[in-house]
């Protein structure tokens, strides 16, 4: 019964006391343990990662009314086995005058930007890598390797293709990381800590989608651009820059920056879940057993995930000026006015009952999003008629 | 003990998983390198002029702004923490704050560095 | 337990390794990679002594942050002044910088 | 030595070796590469010093920006990214004698101070560093002038560099 209950400390109890037995130091032996726990969980994502590229598969081809892999195994399932074995017996090239150290370590970087991801993320009640009280700022440290990690693989590469495809990746990445960081604040006012858990236990009475759904929508947006991934995938812009700032790599390297894009999609897929939509928690369903907040939790990183893909093969890729326009001069504006106003409305809404307090937010909301959804329209109609003349509007009126 | 030892942790397993990965890579796949394999690819034509060409300054644009505004999340992240208990001057504080910043972004959209030329 | 001394070496060494970047290289980039260095040093004493002094009293992480904020703009006015420099001038070599002689 | 002593000796050498290879690489690219294992370095060093939110502010802005920044600057004043001729000055040795002077006389300096060899006092269980960095920074006694002085620096460092950078010849 105790086992159902906590799993993880009665397994890592039953080891740390094998350990001990040994002979080994108990510090020693807890460092081991946690070290064994760290290498399940990953090996565990890993394998999670090798089902995510069937998935993907199966989902676009749904999207675009195919079937998708179906000859190897039952459903095609064993196919990104043979896509794993391919990619391994490939030749590995290396371009002249690539500088070989960063070469290498690029993909090593970008993988691991997204595994440490899995620090700070609770999957159950009793389940969490580290319990850090800055888990919100951590997933912006994650994400500045994983932006290095781009520009050195852009770099390193000597190829023109990869460099400017990287360097539009990383304007990308930075410009979209402003309201990313913006909205991570708001989460982070309503639970008053920037500790991932205490977020999650915020949640309890009312999800923060509901109290910000203007923020979860921006911070939609910006973990798309922050994955690169369509409609901000113009570094990969195949018809202008082959694949960006991957074009040379071959073999497993590839492997690792293509597994770690999907990784990262699921996994900020979680985060999203966490953040808006109360990541382990259900209706108190999650006190039953942990395993079954971990399939609450997985399913909430399932749907952020496919509410990505919905997304990238619904949209058609933007130019990188409309990119730009649209990040700096409607998001970032638009995300700083609703933290301010998120910020006021905490202060003056605070000691009112739940319900007030929610109708409030989620009413400021609403009108951030109309005031702006206006100004855009008006934006559009003026250039409209710079190209149509006004005339045409005045007729569309009749 | 220090909590972010287990932080180094997973940094070293996050490090270990792909090293084994790309090793694995290197161990079981062919190894015949040839020059045209392995210069330069640019869709078949051989490569013209060095790489390293000249950028558009605006790049650094994008990255300076980024910065002023990753530094002024860094004050602003210990001020959200603490919002709930300190009431309305310290939101006061926060949106003087953010809008001395918000003049610098303005200021650098009126010189047309946001947009793409 | 570390010692206070450890930080304080380190970071002394550090500080002298940033300033030799600082005055000997010609790049005026690699002056800057310097200076942050020396920033950096600075900044891990103003946290050694919150941690080694009252942890209540915040005044060492605040004025690391505060520090965190002038190095961001160091940065970024000093890279601009070299881009503007290197635009007007096509050189970064401090060295060859030397209208304001005459 | 205790572990912790150990893991300290090998986050500090390897510090400083970066930061070595900062000043000497000629490559400028990779000394910025340099400079990040250097600022990470020093963010390892913070997590052992407890400052959990400096290190990963360390993080977020020294290599999130600050390296991605000098990056692009390398990048952009470089036509074509030759590293021949010397990188260091003729008169480096003078660099090298005045950084060693300084070394030399702040560690002279630190033996004769009487708080030198302080050891820590334990943190109490469940203070809350951010929290308290929240309150004091908004505080009127403690540190909101500073707070808000900060935000008109980077105001006025992003309108300098922008002026700066791009006033038409």
């Amino acid at each position: 019964m105790n086992f159902w209950n906590d799993p993880l400390k009665v397994a890592a109890e039953w080891l740390e006391g094998i350990f001990t037995g040994w002979g080994l130091d108990a510090v020693f032996a807890h460092v081991l343990v946690v070290f064994l726990g760290v290498l399940l969980l990953i090996t565990v994502l890993m394998v999670l990662d090798i089902f995510l590229v069937w998935i993907e598969r199966k989902i676009v081809a749904r999207f675009q009314d195919r079937i998708g892999p179906n000859r190897v195994g039952p459903y095609g399932l064993i196919q990104p086995f043979a896509d794993i074995i391919k990619l391994i017996i490939k030749e590995d090239t290396t371009p002249d005058g690539a500088d070989k150290v960063v070469y290498n370590l690029a993909p090593i970087l970008s993988m691991m930007s997204v595994l440490i991801l899995w620090a700070i993320v609770p999957i159950a009640p009793v389940m969490l890598g580290v319990d850090l009280n800055v888990g919100v700022l951590f997933m912006i440290a994650a994400g500045a390797i994983g932006t290095l990690s781009i520009i050195m693989a852009g770099w390193s590469s000597n190829n023109k293709f990869a460099l400017i495809g990287g360097f539009r990746q990383v304007a990308m990445m930075v410009a979209f990381e402003i309201p990313m960081l913006t909205m991570l604040l708001i989460p982070t006012i309503f639970a008053g800590s920037m500790n991932m858990n205490a977020i999650i236990q915020g949640q309890g009475s009312l999800w923060y989608f509901v109290l910000s759904p203007l923020g979860a929508l921006i911070f939609l947006i910006a973990i798309i651009a922050e994955l690169g991934r369509a409609p901000f995938d113009l570094a990969e812009g195949e018809s202008e820059l082959v694949a960006g700032f991957n074009t040379e790599y071959s073999g497993m390297k590839f492997g690792m920056f293509y597994a770690g894009e999907l990784l990262h999609a699921m996994t900020f897929g979680g985060i999203w879940g966490i953040l808006f939509f109360g990541g382990y928690r259900f209706f108190g369903l999650e006190q039953v057993s942990p395993f079954l907040a971990i399939a609450i939790f997985l399913f909430k990183a399932l749907v952020g995930y496919w509410v990505i893909m919905w997304v990238k093969y619904t949209m058609m890729r933007i130019r990188i000026d409309q990119m730009l326009t649209f990040n700096w001069m409607f998001l970032t504006p638009l995300s700083f006015v609703l933290l301010m106003v998120t910020a006021f409305m905490n202060a003056l809404l605070a000691g009112t009952p739940t319900w007030v307090y929610g109708i409030g937010m989620f009413l400021s909301n609403v009108v951030v999003g109309w005031i702006a959804m206006e100004l855009v329209r008006s934006y559009s109609r003026r250039e409209r008629e710079k190209i149509e003349g006004p005339k045409k509007v005045a007729e569309a009126h009749h | 003990m220090n909590e972010w030892i287990y932080v180094a942790l997973f940094m070293i397993v996050g490090a270990i998983i792909p090293i084994g990965a790309i090793a694995a890579g290197f161990i079981f796949g062919p190894k015949k390198p040839n020059p045209i394999k392995q210069s330069t690819y640019e869709c078949g034509i051989e490569p013209v002029g060095d790489v390293w060409v000249q950028f558009k300054a605006q790049y650094y644009i994008f990255a300076l702004v980024f910065l002023v505004f990753d530094v002024e999340a860094v004050f602003l992240f210990p001020w959200a923490v603490k919002l709930g208990q300190l009431g309305m001057y310290a939101v006061v504080e926060g949106i003087i704050f953010i809008s001395i910043l918000i003049v610098g972004l303005v200021y650098t959209w009126r010189k047309g560095m946001l947009e793409w030329s | 337990m570390i010692p206070l001394s450890w930080y304080l070496y380190f970071s002394a060494a550090l500080f002298g390794i940033g300033l030799f970047g600082a005055l000997s290289r010609r790049n005026a980039v690699a002056i800057l990679l310097g200076i942050e260095l020396m920033l950096n040093a600075v900044n891990v004493n103003l946290v050694a002594f919150w941690r080694y002094g009252d942890i209540t009293m915040m005044a060492g992480q605040v004025f690391a942050i505060i520090v965190f904020a002038v190095a961001a703009a160091e940065v970024s006015v000093g890279l601009a002044l070299v881009i503007s420099v290197y635009r007007r001038r096509n050189t970064v070599i401090a060295d060859e910088l030397d209208m304001l002689k005459w | 030595m205790t572990p912790e002593q150990i893991i300290f000796l090998i986050v500090a050498g390897a510090t400083l070796v970066s930061g070595l290879m900062v000043v000497s690489t000629r490559n400028l690219v990779h000394a910025a590469l340099w400079l990040v294992a250097t600022l990470f370095g020093v963010a390892a060093m913070y997590a052992i010093l407890n400052a959990g939110f400096i290190a990963v502010v360390q993080v977020v802005v020294y290599v999130g920006a600050i390296a991605i920044l000098f990056i692009f600057a390398v990048m952009l004043t470089r036509r074509d990214m030759r590293d021949s001729g010397p990188q260091h000055n003729k008169n480096w040795w003078a660099g090298a004698f005045v950084s060693v002077l300084t070394f030399g006389g702040l560690v002279a300096l630190f033996q004769s101070w009487a708080g030198f060899s302080k050891t820590a006092a334990v943190i109490p269980s469940g203070f809350d560093a951010v929290g308290l960095l929240g309150s004091q920074l908004t505080s009127p006694e403690a540190y909101v002038l500073p707070f808000e002085v900060a935000s008109v620096l980077l105001l006025a460092a992003m309108v300098g560099a922008v002026y700066v950078a791009f006033t038409r010849k």
